[in-house]
């Protein structure tokens, strides 16, 4: 098991030896069980760092952040950024790499090994708990998880309340890291597509209505994209004006920019919001489910990426953040790929 | 008489080979449906997804993107990034329940004319018995 | 309620003037309402103007409130719908809503000299406060403008220039030295520390883009301008123009409906956000 | 007017009112959300905090404004398309969300009378219901000048008192509600009410959290405009639009045309929520943007509604009903912020 101690100490190291200008991992929330993000910055902060199932959260978006910040500043921190990944946001991070969008000395990387478990959903936790409230949840000797109420502490085996893209992880521990925590157990899901079979399955106007009746939902809060560290571009298709406009930007090009997408959330527009998404994250997409878990309105989002990561796996043999010496998805072909469906 | 259904099918062609194909045709005076709204790109492997999305959004019943045969692509690998990218929308587009028939892709040289006609009377034969395509279009 | 304050009154376009060509481009519209109606406008207000179909622009409105034949805006071509509207030809149909803001107190001014400095295209908001003021010319001191631009073909109102300059003191500038280009050569707040106005009984009107306001600000003030003699007018993004969207407020104030006239006594205590 | 009704009887009373649009809270999947009901007994009055507030149904996202088109006699058309005539009663209408509509109101007044927003909130009668216990772990109505049986804003206030509700109506809408099914209510017993008042004592005590002092917050907000604060207060931030879109007091929106057809010209202008996370609310077209990043973004929301709507209002812009705190992706917790508020610098 995972010692947080070790974490800390490794954190108050790097931090005291000045390695990394500040560390993005996880600490208590002030209103529950959950964790929240933590910015920490000196070694006295450290203090407050934790981990525990409830560190759901794929940090790496906050790279996204970090970068921006940096082109800002007149005289940057050159240092790297101290940051705690799990396994799935590891491959995060591989795939930021592959796309050039970080280099590797910009992070230094806290691996932490889910080992035979992986981090809860909240919803799964709060019906568990018949809706009342957990006070901690911790990690637990033989996969189970240990919850903390007002009436005492209870066990759980895990599989009941985990988060579920951990049900169908496929990478349980960072295998790019700078120090790893924890053991490299593998626990890999045999069976890594299967909750997509229940969609798949259903008849053509079934699976209409069903995203028909989940979309309809979306209130475009652009929670999914703004969470998600793959959705980095400066102007994104929904956005209603250019973002990169400098100087230079005539009347003209801003006049005359399409607008693709309305700001109505009808089912038309919130497919096509939700379609350009799915794509563009075809390849890149790693299943940290963080759209899933931030969407207020419950929209199944994962599904939508995981299928795309479904065919890329089938169809041509392609696997999201595993190598970041490989070429993207979609700007690489072999000379086999399927061509049953052209005419 | 009756108004039969008469499909809108926008069709993204690129310059090179397919929208020559398509003006052989034409030139050619060979006989095909005329439901369709050409759309000449430089490369099939240009269209981007969101065209095709876009396309559906604004009332297309059926979208089509046709290039050059593999190996002919102007620009050498346009075509294998098309193909690619393109099967990738096709799944995504069936696994949201948008009728497969509807979504194509070809390949048509600048000297298959004929083959052109055909694959714009099939896609239109396929689409017709679906009657208009609603599920993606912006409700004006 | 009498009338819905999103439903935009149409009007046409009677006249277009190219005021400035090249990349940066301004054009003087007059407009006049299809059917009559009560709109009428203080100096210093701003009205929404719609072209269908591609959204709604505020622009100040740079006709002065005496005329009743026409509304004239100029307009600086910069995003969506002022492009379109550059491309609009006489006859065709617009949009109008408001006045909106709270215009120049120009009543309170009665006795005073008045010097308005403006840049590129904020002359037109002084447009409209100085021939409300050289309207009722009597009410006011000496009357001074001091304007300047990029370069002699960025000054808007060319024509109407002329005819000032024998009306009232007229201080023009370019930025960089040109061609038969005899009057001032410097940015806008340099010639303002060069012409000396004097604070004594005055007040102050600057418009133009914001670095060019912070300048002359400063200029002001060390030629010993109190906060309260200088006015200036502030720009947010709008969509109501009614102070509810909720994105133009610089603290508790809409500019839209609160402003965008402030005296620098106001705005200086005022958060930085515009 | 203090009635009684039986749990029985309510469904009865709701078929009463069938020249009404009824909305209630309605259960899909794991999620609850005000809709209209066409089948009075399914009317569950048990829900916790609903996602979306009773906002959705005065203010929707969508708002069609106007329609245009080219004309060949003037070159244009306008036309106002005004909301539906139909009145509306919302059931289930929590307390704070009520008052959340009474601080809106302030912004759709005024010289400028949004007539949209009045069409429907004058039609709409809203009848609340007393939170027992309180919908979510993070109400904290108390502090905000709110309380789980608070009747501001509402026109009948129901109270669950096990087998029946108190009915206490408020206006003279309220009243026309119960006089429409008369045979239905029972008058209030001593006892009823005392078990009623006992109630509402107990639902104030089970409110847990609470920000101190908040009316220090005002003031003291005045003077942290230009402080580093709100950098590290947004650090977590990931600008989405949740906080405000759930949030029953945000009104913010934008106006877009919607074109069918560019030529012949045909199209509509709606207004759309939209709101001030949003990288591209404040942006000018020049490409300026007064509010840069996400710092003075998130200032600018709790300054809105703790320190700019006060010196507007009088009132806190902000009902202490949760949602942004419970659907924070990043747990960013509005009590916690102003905790510190509270306490910065000294």
């Amino acid at each position: 098991m995972v010692n947080v101690e070790d974490i800390k100490k490794e954190a108050i190291r790097i931090l005291k030896e000045g390695k990394v200008k500040y560390i993005i991992g996880y600490k208590k929330s002030t209103n529950g069980s959950m964790s929240v993000p933590a910015f920490i910055e000196s070694s006295e902060d450290v203090e407050n760092l934790i981990w525990d199932p409830t560190c759901v959260y794929n940090l790496t978006r906050f790279l996204v952040d970090e970068k921006r910040r940096k082109a800002r500043e007149k005289n940057p921190d050159e240092r790297p950024v101290g940051i705690i990944v799990k396994g799935c946001d590891s491959r995060a991070i591989i795939v930021l790499l592959q796309e050039k969008f970080i280099n590797r000395d910009d992070v230094y990387i806290l691996g932490i090994s889910c080992e035979t478990t992986g981090v809860l959903d909240e919803k799964k936790l709060s019906k568990k708990l018949n809706g009342k409230k957990a006070e901690k949840v911790e990690y637990d000797e033989k996969n189970n998880f240990a919850i903390t109420t007002a009436d005492g502490k209870i066990k759980v085996p895990a599989d009941e309340i985990l988060a579920e893209r951990c049900l169908e992880c496929r990478a349980n521990f960072p295998a790019i890291n700078d120090v790893l925590f924890g053991e490299k157990v593998e626990r890999k899901s045999d069976k890594p597509f299967e909750s997509l079979e229940k969609i798949e399955s259903l008849s053509k106007e079934k699976r209409w209505s069903f995203w028909k009746e989940q979309l309809d939902k979306c209130i475009r809060c652009y929670a999914c994209r703004s969470v998600c560290p793959m959705c980095y571009c400066d102007e994104c298709v929904v956005d209603t004006i250019n973002f990169a406009v400098t100087a230079d930007t005539t009347a003209e090009e801003k006049a005359q920019r399409i607008k693709w997408v309305e700001k109505s959330p009808a089912t038309s527009e919130n497919f096509v919001y939700h379609l350009v998404r799915a794509i563009h994250l075809a390849g890149r997409c790693i299943d940290c489910g963080e759209c899933e878990r931030v969407c207020p309105m419950d929209i199944p989002l994962r599904f939508l990426n995981k299928k795309m990561e479904k065919e890329a796996k089938e169809l041509f043999d392609y696997d999201a953040g595993f190598d970041p010496d490989q070429p993207s998805l979609v700007s690489c072909f072999k000379d086999e790929d399927p061509e049953d469906f052209i005419r | 008489m009756t108004d039969e259904f008469e499909p809108r099918i926008v069709a993204f062609l690129c310059k090179w080979c397919s929208s020559a194909g398509s003006d052989l045709a034409g030139v050619s005076r060979m006989e095909y449906p005329s439901n369709v709204l050409p759309i000449t790109v430089m490369c099939s492997g240009s269209v981007s997804p969101l065209y095709i999305f876009s396309a559906f959004n604004k009332g297309a019943d059926g979208v089509l993107v046709s290039g050059c045969h593999p190996g002919d692509c102007h620009y050498l690998k346009g075509n294998y990034y098309a193909r690619r990218r393109i099967a990738l929308v096709k799944k995504l587009l069936e696994f949201i329940g948008l009728e497969s028939q509807r979504f194509q892709m070809s390949w048509v040289s600048a000297a298959e004319g004929k083959k052109y006609t055909q694959v714009i009377k099939d896609f239109v034969k396929e689409i017709k018995p679906l009657g208009p395509q609603t599920k993606l279009r912006r409700n004006q | 309620m009498d009338h819905n304050v999103y439903i935009p009154k149409l009007a046409k376009i009677i006249e277009i003037k190219e005021e400035v060509g090249g990349s940066r481009p301004i054009k003087s519209f007059r407009t006049h309402f299809i059917n009559k109606n009560d709109f009428s406008h203080r100096c210093g207000q701003s009205a929404m103007i719609s072209v269908l179909g591609k959204g709604e622009s505020m622009i100040s409105i740079s006709s002065s409130p005496f005329v009743k034949d026409y509304l004239q805006f100029s307009i600086l071509k910069m995003g969506r719908v002022t492009t379109a509207l550059h491309e609009m030809q006489v006859g065709n149909v617009i949009g109008i809503r408001g006045p909106y803001g709270n215009g120049f107190p120009i009543e309170e001014w009665k006795g005073k000299n008045l010097v308005f400095i403006g840049g590129g295209i904020g002359l037109a908001p002084i447009w409209s406060v100085l021939n409300t003021a050289l309207g009722k010319r009597e009410d006011y001191g000496d009357l001074m403008l001091i304007y300047g631009a990029r370069t002699s073909k960025d000054l808007v109102f060319n024509d109407e220039l002329k005819d000032l300059k024998k009306k009232i003191t007229v201080f023009l500038s370019v930025d960089v030295e040109e061609e038969g280009w005899k009057e001032f050569v410097g940015f806008v707040p340099q010639n303002v520390t060069d012409k000396k106005p004097s604070p004594k009984n005055s007040i102050t009107v600057t418009c133009g883009p914001p670095i060019m306001i912070k300048f002359v600000i400063k200029a002001l003030k060390d030629l010993g301008f109190e906060d309260e003699q200088i006015y200036t007018t502030v720009e947010n993004k709008m969509k109501c123009g009614i102070g509810k969207c909720g994105r133009c407020n610089i603290g508790k104030h809409y500019v839209c409906k609160d402003g965008p006239v402030y005296s620098w006594a106001q705005l200086k205590n005022l958060p930085q956000e515009y | 007017m203090e009635k009684i009704l039986t749990k029985k009887s309510f469904s009865k009373w709701v078929k009463k009112l069938e020249s009404y649009k009824i909305y209630a809270p309605v259960k899909n999947d794991d999620l609850w959300n005000y809709e209209i009901i066409d089948i009075p007994e399914s009317i569950q009055l048990d829900y916790p905090n609903t996602v979306l507030s009773p906002k959705t149904i005065i203010f929707p996202q969508r708002e069609i404004f106007l329609e245009f088109k080219a004309s060949n006699e003037e070159g244009l058309e306008v036309k106002e398309i005004l909301p539906e005539e139909k009145p509306a009663v919302i059931f289930g209408v929590r307390p704070c969300d009520a008052i959340a509509l009474t601080l809106t109101d302030n912004v759709f007044k005024g010289d400028f009378e949004d007539p949209y927003y009045w069409k429907r909130r004058n039609q709409t009668i809203l009848i609340g219901l007393t939170c027992n216990i309180p919908p979510s772990f993070d109400c904290f109505c108390l502090s905000v000048d709110g309380s789980p049986h608070s009747k501001d804003g509402l026109d009948i206030l129901m109270t669950d008192l096990g087998d029946k509700y108190y009915i206490e109506s408020l206006t003279k809408k309220g009243n026309q509600l119960i006089n429409l099914a008369k045979d239905c209510f029972e008058e209030p017993k001593v006892t009823d009410k005392k078990d009623l008042e006992e109630i509402h004592a107990n639902s104030e005590k089970q409110i847990k959290r609470q920000i101190k002092d908040i009316k220090k917050i005002p003031k003291k907000l005045k003077g942290m405009f230009d402080t580093p604060f709100w950098d590290k207060e947004s650090l977590s931030c990931i600008q989405c639009g949740i906080c405000t879109y759930l949030c029953p007091t945000c009104h913010c929106f934008d106006i877009n045309d919607e074109v069918a057809s560019s030529a012949p010209l045909k199209g509509k202008r709606v207004r759309t929520w939209d709101n001030c996370q949003f990288p591209d609310f404040t942006m000018h077209s020049s490409g300026h943007n007064p509010r840069p990043d996400k710092s003075s973004r998130l200032r600018q929301r709790i300054l809105h509604k703790f320190q700019y709507f006060v010196e507007l209002y009088e009132n806190f812009q902000c009902v202490g009903c949760g949602r942004c705190i419970s659907k924070c992706p990043v747990g960013i917790d509005i009590i916690e912020v102003l905790d510190k508020v509270r306490d910065y610098g000294s």
